[in-house]
């Protein structure tokens, strides 16, 4: 790939563009951060991050390793409670744009973080939903940055911790969740979205020096392609400066590797 | 439902020793204060492990190195909670093991659907509803019609809309450590507040460790900021630096290292796991020995200074 | 009656004797302050007052006008919410004594605080509810201190605020109300408490120079005498000098009239 | 539901002429701050009878001071409420003179039931549980069977047990005193906070007078004592004494003349009361020419000293 920045940078810095100007967003730590953020220094001064252990809007110092420490809550114009962020903002319908993770995301967006086999049969145990259903449930819009591996991308979770659209169109309706909803995948490879009529995920973009077919490859359900894939633009700006030097100096998420995806 | 009006207004003033053998019994309900590497409430967990106070089921939202290591110590049956993990610092290994041998239960939840079991605790009522767990696996097919660990309803005002109750949930004792205490059990929690203010009022007894105790003067010189009164608490208990290695607000940071060692036994498995414990619980005879043995003044001068310079 | 005190101090002091060492007591303002502080001076030390504003275990300041005064916030362990104090304590079950007050209380201790006359011909609408509903569904014991006058006592209330035995015996568990439960009225002419058995208000003590008769004359309903009828002990000790010099020595509460039970 | 989104993060200091234009329509559902003589919002209130704007709803818990005046000043067609009085000061007089010859509907409940309409709007769930009104006339017969103000339904967990459900209560528009605020709608609230924090939390629009301004920076010292992040809130209106005649916790206390001097008017019919909020309110400009005419220098000193004394 394109020298200069590594596939993760990457990957943040696409994540940052889908954080919108005085978006409300719920956040973990980790790359979800760095991204919100970048976001922040640069297109969307108005963001307000939400972080679960009961931070509102903090002035994030580099680089948490926790929602529990204090880098989170820097500053923060409330330090509250679980109820006051998951109840009287998530659940409350004043939440914008909610970052989940999650070993498995399937073809309609659904998140397995709970585990892999079945219950009957669990092969590995997971930490479980955290705040993720509770986003999943509430947010508007969903954003998810993973690496881009086939185990990860089933056609159907073997456990849904965290609803996308269920079974497809209509679903969340039927189940009584809203139906204004949207998914974003960033990963090492593509951007996936989904598709407004069909629910399931499609490529929306793709990253450098990868293709349609070998994002299909790594996907393990039928991936359709907008009409109009384009690739990922590169860092602009001050994007790198600002995640190397201000957001994770010390790089303790972004790593140095600068795998190029023929290799993986 | 017992209330802790036994201890009404008393001194309430012990040490963990005393304060767990009389309110922790075998078999108990354990609320889990804390939350990731922020003010788990060691100090009172390292004595139930050195207490050997078994078959608990513990609850909570988020659960970490407390739970994990009394879960390593083999003294916990169940866990009913919404996530096992210390983030960056891995997952709550010995949790993960007795999940997947199968020698640990767990009720799965989401963050919020445990917040509104300890709300409909604390305020009395015998369930509360939720929008989370909608059309998602953590809602067992059978919770549409036999209520279980959840039901849904139809919402009597907009028939067709289903609403998930979840049912009140009564610790029979939690565990916390906050900043600052008097002795009659009044609490300051300074900062992140976490799921501890519903949990500590739902619960029928309740063990607070403390930074500082401090004069219920200087509590009632400022009631506003009383985050929980005495009414709740049965113990308290004084122990600075009680919630190390994890982090207390505005008094220290959490201490990686110390971490990431007890998650290195517990990723190594049951053996190493016992060999950590033997060493840094069973073979201290106080919390105080296990500070001055596995971290030193230095140390700990520096994770002060680590949170002095982020508040 | 007895000189040197009015039938108002006796009713104050009378009440306090109801009011254990320990209770945790919901109250309000006026007489029933009074009374609480007065059993806080004496037998009851370790009583907590809660007061519905979201005040918890002041050292109360002569003397309050308002639950919203500062003089009921001095020094308190909690200044809160309604939420506090009515949902957290009292729904909760952590509060053991109630004072209620009411324009009517029938014969199965149900009180009216919303309107005399019915919804349809209206005579007099009343303050309503405020915390009274919640107080006697939840207390384990109820204390209330009015004028005895037939009008206040009739058969059944034009309107049941407040749940007292609703109508009879099995009438709270019937409801869904918890059935530990007590009502105490402390009056110019007398103390009425429920029977165990037939849940109706009864004579329990008489206050000095009246009769179960004149009682009798001055309640709505039929009106048992407990087997015992004693009289209403008079002031003890320090009760009066606390009452007149450190309680209300202002006088706010406490008027000076010596009415005697045959004048009125 | 509408949120507060579109004036996040701005700066959002006005004057009470301007917040109240922008944000209190006819026909609006107005939250009602304050209890019986404690921080009720009367310079907002002033100018909503300043700008006579009508048809509306007035919720709260103990409605009292600020509520009657906007009866009297015609206002008001509805009050859903837990009680209408001012304790030793009387009954809110218009508000029983509208009941009571039918201009004013009220829908009563009690105040822990209000607060439960709150926590539900404030949760974003549509309804909350609780065991109060059951037994009581304030449940209609018809609240067992078709959702009305209330619903009663069986316990899941428990047949035969009956648990009463109110429904969520968003106002449109919440008005409240409190004693800082900084300029993008961080809110302190000092003493007690009565039915505050739900009300605020569950409203679509929320405009807050406050006794002091403060720099963003002071409230973001001490985030634990941030009782509303400004994402609630929608206008700050700077007015010291901004509750007067009733009192500010820490300020000031109330003004026991001049809350009399209202009852003894409200008391006397519709037209004393139309002379006194001739005389106080339309009569003038700005809240502080009433402030200046009616209370002056040195009363409010007095009233500042009265409480200064008590905390």
């Amino acid at each position: 790939m394109a020298a200069g920045y590594s596939h993760q940078e990457l990957m943040v810095i696409e994540a940052a563009r889908h954080v919108r100007d005085g978006d409300v967003v719920f956040v973990g730590t980790g790359l979800p951060l760095l991204a919100t953020a970048l976001a922040q220094r640069t297109h969307a001064p108005r963001v307000v991050c939400v972080i679960e252990s009961g931070v509102i809007a903090p002035h994030v110092r580099p680089t948490p390793m926790s929602v529990s420490d204090p880098k989170v809550m820097y500053r923060a114009a409330r330090l509250g409670s679980l109820r006051d962020v998951l109840g009287c903002l998530l659940q409350r319908g004043l939440v914008d744009l909610g970052f989940v993770g999650g070993a498995q995301i399937d073809r309609y967006g659904n998140i397995n973080s709970t585990m892999i086999g079945s219950p009957g049969a669990m092969r590995r145990r997971l930490p479980g939903s955290g705040g993720a259903n509770d986003m999943a449930s509430h947010c508007r819009r969903l954003l998810i940055i993973t690496r881009h591996e086939r185990r990860r991308f089933p056609e159907r979770c073997d456990y849904v911790t965290s609803p996308g659209f269920l079974d497809g169109p209509g679903g969340r309706r039927r189940a009584g969740l809203p139906s204004e909803f949207g998914v974003t995948v960033v990963t090492d490879l593509a951007v996936l979205e989904n598709d407004p009529v069909t629910c399931a995920l499609r490529i929306a973009k793709l990253m450098p020096a990868t293709t349609v077919d070998a994002v299909r490859a790594e996907t393990g359900f039928p991936l359709d392609a907008a009409a109009d894939v384009r690739e990922v633009a590169p860092p602009a700006g001050d994007d790198l400066r600002l995640l190397r030097e201000d957001l994770d100096p010390a790089r303790r998420y972004l790593k140095e590797e600068q795998v190029s995806p023929s290799a993986r | 439902m017992e209330s802790p009006a036994t201890t009404r207004n008393a001194d309430k003033v012990m040490s963990a020793a005393e304060a767990v053998s009389r309110f922790v019994r075998p078999g108990a309900v354990l609320g889990m204060g804390g939350q990731n590497v922020g003010r788990c409430p060691m100090a009172l967990t390292h004595e139930v492990i050195r207490q050997r106070i078994g078959d608990l089921t513990v609850v909570g939202c988020n659960l970490s190195l407390s739970m994990d290591q009394l879960v390593g110590a083999g003294l916990v049956r169940r866990c009913v909670c919404g996530s096992g993990n210390l983030e960056r610092f891995g997952t709550t290994f010995c949790w993960r093991r007795g999940i997947e041998d199968g020698t640990l239960e767990v009720e799965d939840y989401s963050h919020l659907a445990m917040v509104t079991r300890f709300l409909a605790g604390e305020m009395g009522v015998p369930f509360m509803p939720t929008r989370s767990l909608l059309g998602s696996d953590l809602l067992g097919p059978s919770e549409r019609t036999r209520p279980g660990k959840a039901v849904v309803i139809d919402n009597p005002w907009n028939p067709g809309e289903p609403v998930v109750l979840v049912p009140a949930l009564h610790p029979d004792v939690s565990l916390v450590h906050v900043q600052r205490a008097d002795r009659t059990g009044n609490l300051i929690i300074e900062g992140f507040a976490t799921h501890e203010p519903e949990m500590i009022r739902a619960s029928r007894h309740v063990i607070a460790s403390c930074e500082e105790l401090v004069p219920e003067e200087a509590i009632r010189q400022h009631p506003e900021h009383t985050t929980i009164p005495f009414l709740y608490v049965s113990a308290v208990v004084v122990q600075p630096f009680g919630a190390y290695p994890t982090s207390t607000y505005r008094y220290y940071d959490y201490d990686a290292d110390q971490v990431t060692a007890y998650q290195d036994a517990a990723r190594a498995g049951a053996e190493a796991t016992s060999r950590y414990l033997e060493e840094h619980v069973w073979g201290c005879a106080t919390f105080d020995a296990h500070l001055a043995g596995d971290a030193g003044r230095p140390r700990l001068e520096a994770l002060r200074l680590a949170m002095r310079a982020m508040t």
